[in-house]
């Protein structure tokens, strides 16, 4: 017993960098071996929500999909635009993607090319998605959408004029589309899109974030200014696994291609990671507090 | 090859970053300065492209510099405004830039007045009503939700003593603060976990042939050059 | 004279913001919604020569003085200079000066996304480590208030990922029997007598639990507790803060274009 | 009696005006925002010229703020320099302006003590402004001799690598007393920890939510939400300053009744005792 307590205790002494290893070999090892740990996924309501309020929409519907991450922030939020790309092109809807951080044109950019290049959906630029150019301002540009939207956007990212584009006939404010979805990790973010542009036009949106920005975000969600919430890492395999069972229910719907197979998604795989480096997080905690009993104790 | 320089130095960056777990040293100290640099002049850069360029003189002079705008002669104030804000470099007529100034922080609070009153003030008391179409439980929680915002808002109180009851009440809400602080301090722990992996497995990928295995290698390297350093390093303390 | 100037344009622009949000008269609306906040942009793109002229003065000195690490400002000094120069000066892509910054294979591009990029990624990735190593220290049962922070952060953790869906109710309830002993501890006299209540709770409440059939509850799958938790007592929290800085912030505002708020311009 | 009419019938008619003006001066649809903004400025008012008059008023010590004075203390005691991190926002977010006018304060007392500032900052326009307010703080205080110009310094726009030079700073220059006040984001996590592991006293008051909680459990002392914008005032002491945050409690007062007001009725017209949609009070959305 003695023993017990005197590790327990040495223990709540660790260097700190010995912490460090743990946790870094916590994600490095079910990254480098995926197939050793295999963890089913639950989905929560506030994701299914998303899934409800975008699968309701009907085949021609617009969508505006506006981008604020960036390359840090990638790993997370990134499976999401994905997952909610395919879902919607799955659903023959039209997508309007805008930057609002510089890096968030590129994010953008790997979204759609990942998501068209599987050659999965029967979708072509200025039919089915139209990509708009960055602009400096944040909330002024999320203003300028929500009044007028060809005062700030002349062109697409390809420099083609607007009124060259089919898809963008009739679209001159945020009244025209008829769902926006925001992907975000910081400012502007979805708080800027309830705030000056989604609340007063009463169009509805949804938002996929990084887990940090949850907490936030939740009074919205609850009061219906936003519709469901994607989390985090965890949010995005949900979505990532409720778009694949959907698209395997729908293999023959006529926007898809039927002979390319259906690959499952990115954060998925990473789960098994994130679980492994929670649990030893946990364990952690509960040894820091054995020790910190006994060392009070002690005393 | 371009490529492949581009792929080493950020390993080479990368790596030099995470040492700083095991303490200052100068591989941290030379990215960090690099990071310093770089990102001074990143942002300088864009915001002269993106801000200053379409923004000023595409309103001002639109024939030269097309963004897409027409000619706006108000923007003569926020360029005068700038210049002002450059008149801090001289002793003389620095008072000037106070103008500038004034004018960003009595915008500012006038705008912010309006949206934080509207946006998260009255919406969040709008939605404070309940729906009674849910089931009992989720009238239960409405209630708990309402007692919470209340004893978390007493807590704020300052021209009153936190004794008797506003003190009881105030230690409620200090409670239902607690536990948001915890969820926000799970989610952190969540999120930042989600980016260390993906820092990993970008350096997961650079480990492959065909960046000539520049992860191992570069780690190798650096370890090497750690543990003589913090050898060299001890010797020195030991003999002071 | 100069000061009252400043402070009278911190009244007179702060009053005339916010009466443009009720007054009807376009050109004041179009400038509060759009150039207000663009003209501010523009007077901190100004500021931001200030800001250079000022990293250059600090590394300058610091080499000049030979102060300490000084050899390091000296690469502070060349990144900046790098990226300025291909910022402005070399281009390295075919479209023009300008558009550049975001095309590949212009050398502004290349440094962006080899150094600039991975440099910030990964120091937001350090984060991991230092969250694991606060939260070995910040969730100690201590008190009421750190216990509740440490249950909604460790459930949150543990609930959020697909690990959580694998604990069974009989190990929730044993870790909630055992958060509650953590919580009441502090009232035992008797060490012993309180191990001994523990250990015979652990062992009677499951068996009690099962027999009653009340094993399928909701609060005994930790997902759904972490549900709940984020969504009442979180959102409760949440909301009192979010209403708590409006407030704040409404008053700070209001002191300020009332031009009572000295010590930012001087008194 | 010219109280009245100051804080009751001034209101009323504005509100009169607001509302039968026969002209379209007006916007639709914001009417509930109107009248809120007028009950509440008259509100302010009416605390602030009370405690103008002299009215004393009761304020509940703030932990954070008292230990404001100490921190700066121990710094020249120790002979080590105070370091004060005004955030990372520029001058957009009303809580970078409070950072620097609770830096307004915690510059006199630097001046007073004659202990050493720095102060990094992310955002040219907010050093500018950080230079301003310090200069005036300690020409206040009779010191401007000690007042040098690199005090305030730029560090760098972006936010991981102002993180990473303040963290430098932080390592190599060790000041005994770290101010955090302003707008944080995700780097709050490495600027309060680093503090920490060099055994700084911390004090942190931010308006970001999500950070609050590694200020709380890494620093010594914590501002949190609404009295990180309060601390100025308390600072200043002036009845001024003090007099508005006795206003703003009973606004806050107000809300609570609003918040209950809100509930109570929505419960009874659910139940259909009433037949009223309370949220058809909250005109708040102009109508274009």
């Amino acid at each position: 017993m003695e023993l017990l307590n005197k590790i327990f205790i040495k223990l709540g002494q660790l260097d700190r960098r010995f912490i460090f290893i743990l946790i870094g070999l916590s994600v490095l090892i079910p990254l480098l071996r995926p197939d050793w740990i295999n963890i089913p996924i639950k989905t929560t309501s506030n994701s299914r929500i998303v899934f409800e309020e975008l699968n309701s929409l009907k085949s021609g519907d617009k969508v505006l999909l506006s981008f604020e991450y960036g390359a840090s922030t990638k790993p997370e939020i990134h499976p999401m635009s994905v997952a909610v790309l395919q879902h919607l092109f799955s659903k023959g809807i039209k997508v309007y993607t805008v930057p609002l951080w510089p890096e968030g044109l590129m994010m953008a950019k790997f979204a759609i090319e990942e998501v068209v290049s599987s050659n999965l959906f029967k979708v072509k630029e200025h039919i089915d998605y139209v990509s708009l150019p960055y602009k400096a301002g944040g909330e002024i540009i999320i203003r300028g959408i929500a009044t007028d939207l060809r005062s700030i956007f002349t062109q697409d990212i390809n420099n083609t004029l607007l009124s060259e584009i089919p898809m963008m006939n009739g679209v001159n404010n945020i009244s025209d589309f008829d769902f926006v979805f925001d992907l975000s990790a910081g400012v502007p973010g979805n708080a800027e899109w309830v705030q000056f542009a989604c609340d007063e036009y009463n169009i509805p949106l949804s938002s996929g974030c990084t887990s940090i920005m949850v907490t936030d975000a939740i009074p919205y969600v609850e009061s219906g200014q936003i519709r469901g919430i994607l989390a985090g890492m965890p949010g995005a395999a949900e979505y990532e696994q409720i778009v694949f069972e959907y698209l395997n229910k729908n293999r023959n719907n006529k926007y898809l291609n039927e002979k390319v197979s259906i690959l499952p998604g990115k954060a998925t795989s990473r789960m098994s990671a994130q679980s492994i480096a929670h649990l030893l997080m946990v364990v952690f905690i509960i040894f820091g507090n054995i020790s910190y009993y006994l060392t009070r104790r002690d005393k | 090859m371009v490529e492949i320089i581009g792929v080493w130095c950020a390993v080479l960056l990368t790596l030099s970053i995470f040492s700083y777990l095991y303490g200052d040293n100068p591989f941290y100290k030379a990215a960090e300065h690099i990071f310093v640099g770089v990102s001074a002049g990143y942002i300088f850069t864009i915001t002269f492209w993106d801000t200053i360029w379409p923004n000023l003189f595409g309103r001002l002079f639109p024939t030269i510099v097309q963004a897409g705008f027409d000619f706006d002669a108000s923007y003569i104030f926020p360029l005068i405004l700038g210049v002002f804000m450059l008149f801090r470099l001289s002793k003389k007529y620095d008072w000037l830039s106070r103008i500038s100034i004034a004018y960003i922080v009595g915008m500012m609070a006038g705008l912010k007045f309006y949206v934080f009153l509207n946006s998260n003030l009255l919406t969040q008391i709008k939605s404070s009503a309940i729906n009674l179409s849910g089931s009992y439980l989720s009238i239960i929680n409405e209630f708990i939700v309402l007692v919470g915002v209340i004893s978390g808002l007493v807590y704020f109180f300052f021209s009153k003593e936190h004794t008797g009851a506003v003190g009881k009440v105030s230690r409620i809400g200090v409670y239902f603060l607690m536990i948001k602080f915890g969820a926000s301090f799970g989610f952190a722990v969540m999120g930042r976990i989600s980016l260390l992996i993906g820092r990993f497995e970008e350096l997961i990928e650079y480990s492959s042939f065909k960046y000539y295995y520049s992860t191992p290698a570069i780690l190798v390297l650096m370890i090497i050059v750690l543990t003589y350093w913090s050898i060299k390093n001890t010797n020195i303390n030991e003999n002071n | 004279m100069k000061r009252q100037l400043a402070y009278f344009l911190v009244i007179f622009i702060g009053f005339l913001t916010l009466s443009g949000h009720f007054i009807n008269y376009s050109p004041l609306n179009n400038f509060i919604d759009n150039d207000a906040t663009q003209w501010f942009d523009i007077i901190s793109g100004f500021a931001a020569f200030l800001g250079v002229v000022n990293l250059l003065q600090l590394h300058l000195n610091k080499i000049s003085q030979k102060k300490d690490n000084w050899r390091y400002s000296i690469i502070t000094l060349l990144g900046f200079l790098i990226m300025i120069f291909f910022g402005f000066i070399y281009n390295g892509s075919s479209v023009a000066l300008g558009p550049h910054l975001k095309k590949e294979g212009s050398a502004f591009y290349w440094m962006f996304q080899n150094i600039y990029l991975p440099l910030g990624a990964t120091m937001f990735a350090l984060l991991a480590f230092f969250v694991a190593s606060a939260s070995y220290r910040a969730f100690k049962i201590r008190n009421f208030e750190a216990t509740l922070l440490l249950i909604s952060g460790v459930f949150l953790m543990i609930g959020r990922v697909p690990i959580g869906q694998l604990i069974p109710w009989w190990m929730s309830l044993e870790i909630y029997i055992c958060l509650l002993f953590a919580l009441i501890a502090n009232r035992f006299k008797d060490k012993k007598k309180m191990l001994t209540l523990l250990t015979l709770s652990l062992l009677i409440f499951p068996i009690l639990i099962f027999s009653l059939n009340l094993h399928d509850l909701a609060l005994f799958k930790i997902p759904n507790l972490q549900e709940w938790i984020m969504d009442v007592p979180a959102t409760a929290g949440s909301r009192a803060i979010m209403i708590g800085i409006a407030l704040g912030t409404i008053a700070q505002s209001y002191r300020i274009i009332t031009g009572r708020e000295k010590s930012i311009l001087g008194d | 009696m010219t109280q009245y009419i100051k804080y009751v019938l001034i209101p009323f008619l504005t509100l009169l005006f607001y509302f039968f003006f026969p002209f379209p001066l007006f916007l639709e649809g914001n009417e509930t925002t109107f009248v809120c903004v007028i009950i509440l400025c008259f509100i302010v008012e009416y605390f602030i010229e009370k405690a103008k008059n002299g009215d004393k008023i009761y304020m509940r010590p703030i932990a954070a703020i008292k230990a404001m004075e100490e921190a700066v203390g121990r710094a020249t005691e120790m002979g080590k320099p105070v370091l004060y991190v005004p955030g990372i926002s520029s001058l957009d977010q009303i809580d970078t302006i409070s950072g620097l006018t609770i830096l307004g304060h915690v510059a006199g007392m630097t001046a007073e003590y004659d202990a050493g500032l720095q102060v990094p900052v992310c955002v040219p326009i907010v050093m500018e402004t950080a230079k301003e307010t310090c200069k005036e703080a300690y020409l206040k205080k009779g010191r401007s001799d000690l007042y040098r110009n690199d005090m305030v310094h730029y560090v760098t726009d972006d936010q991981f690598a102002y993180a990473a030079g303040v963290n430098g700073i932080m390592l190599r220059e060790k000041p005994a007393a770290v101010f955090f006040q302003g707008k944080f984001y995700a780097e709050s996590l490495i600027l309060a920890e680093t503090g920490n592991s060099i055994g700084a006293i911390q004090i942190a008051g931010t308006g970001s939510s999500s950070q609050i909680p590694f200020f709380v459990t890494a620093c010594d002392y914590t501002l949190i939400g609404e009295e990180f914008y309060a601390a100025s005032a308390y600072l200043s002491g002036s009845p001024e300053m003090l007099g508005s945050i006795k206003g703003q409690d009973y606004v806050k007062v107000g809300c609570i009744i609003m918040i209950v007001f809100v509930f109570i009725s929505s419960a009874l017209n659910g139940y259909g005792i009433i037949n009223f949609d309370v949220s058809s009070l909250f005109r708040i959305n102009i109508i274009r």
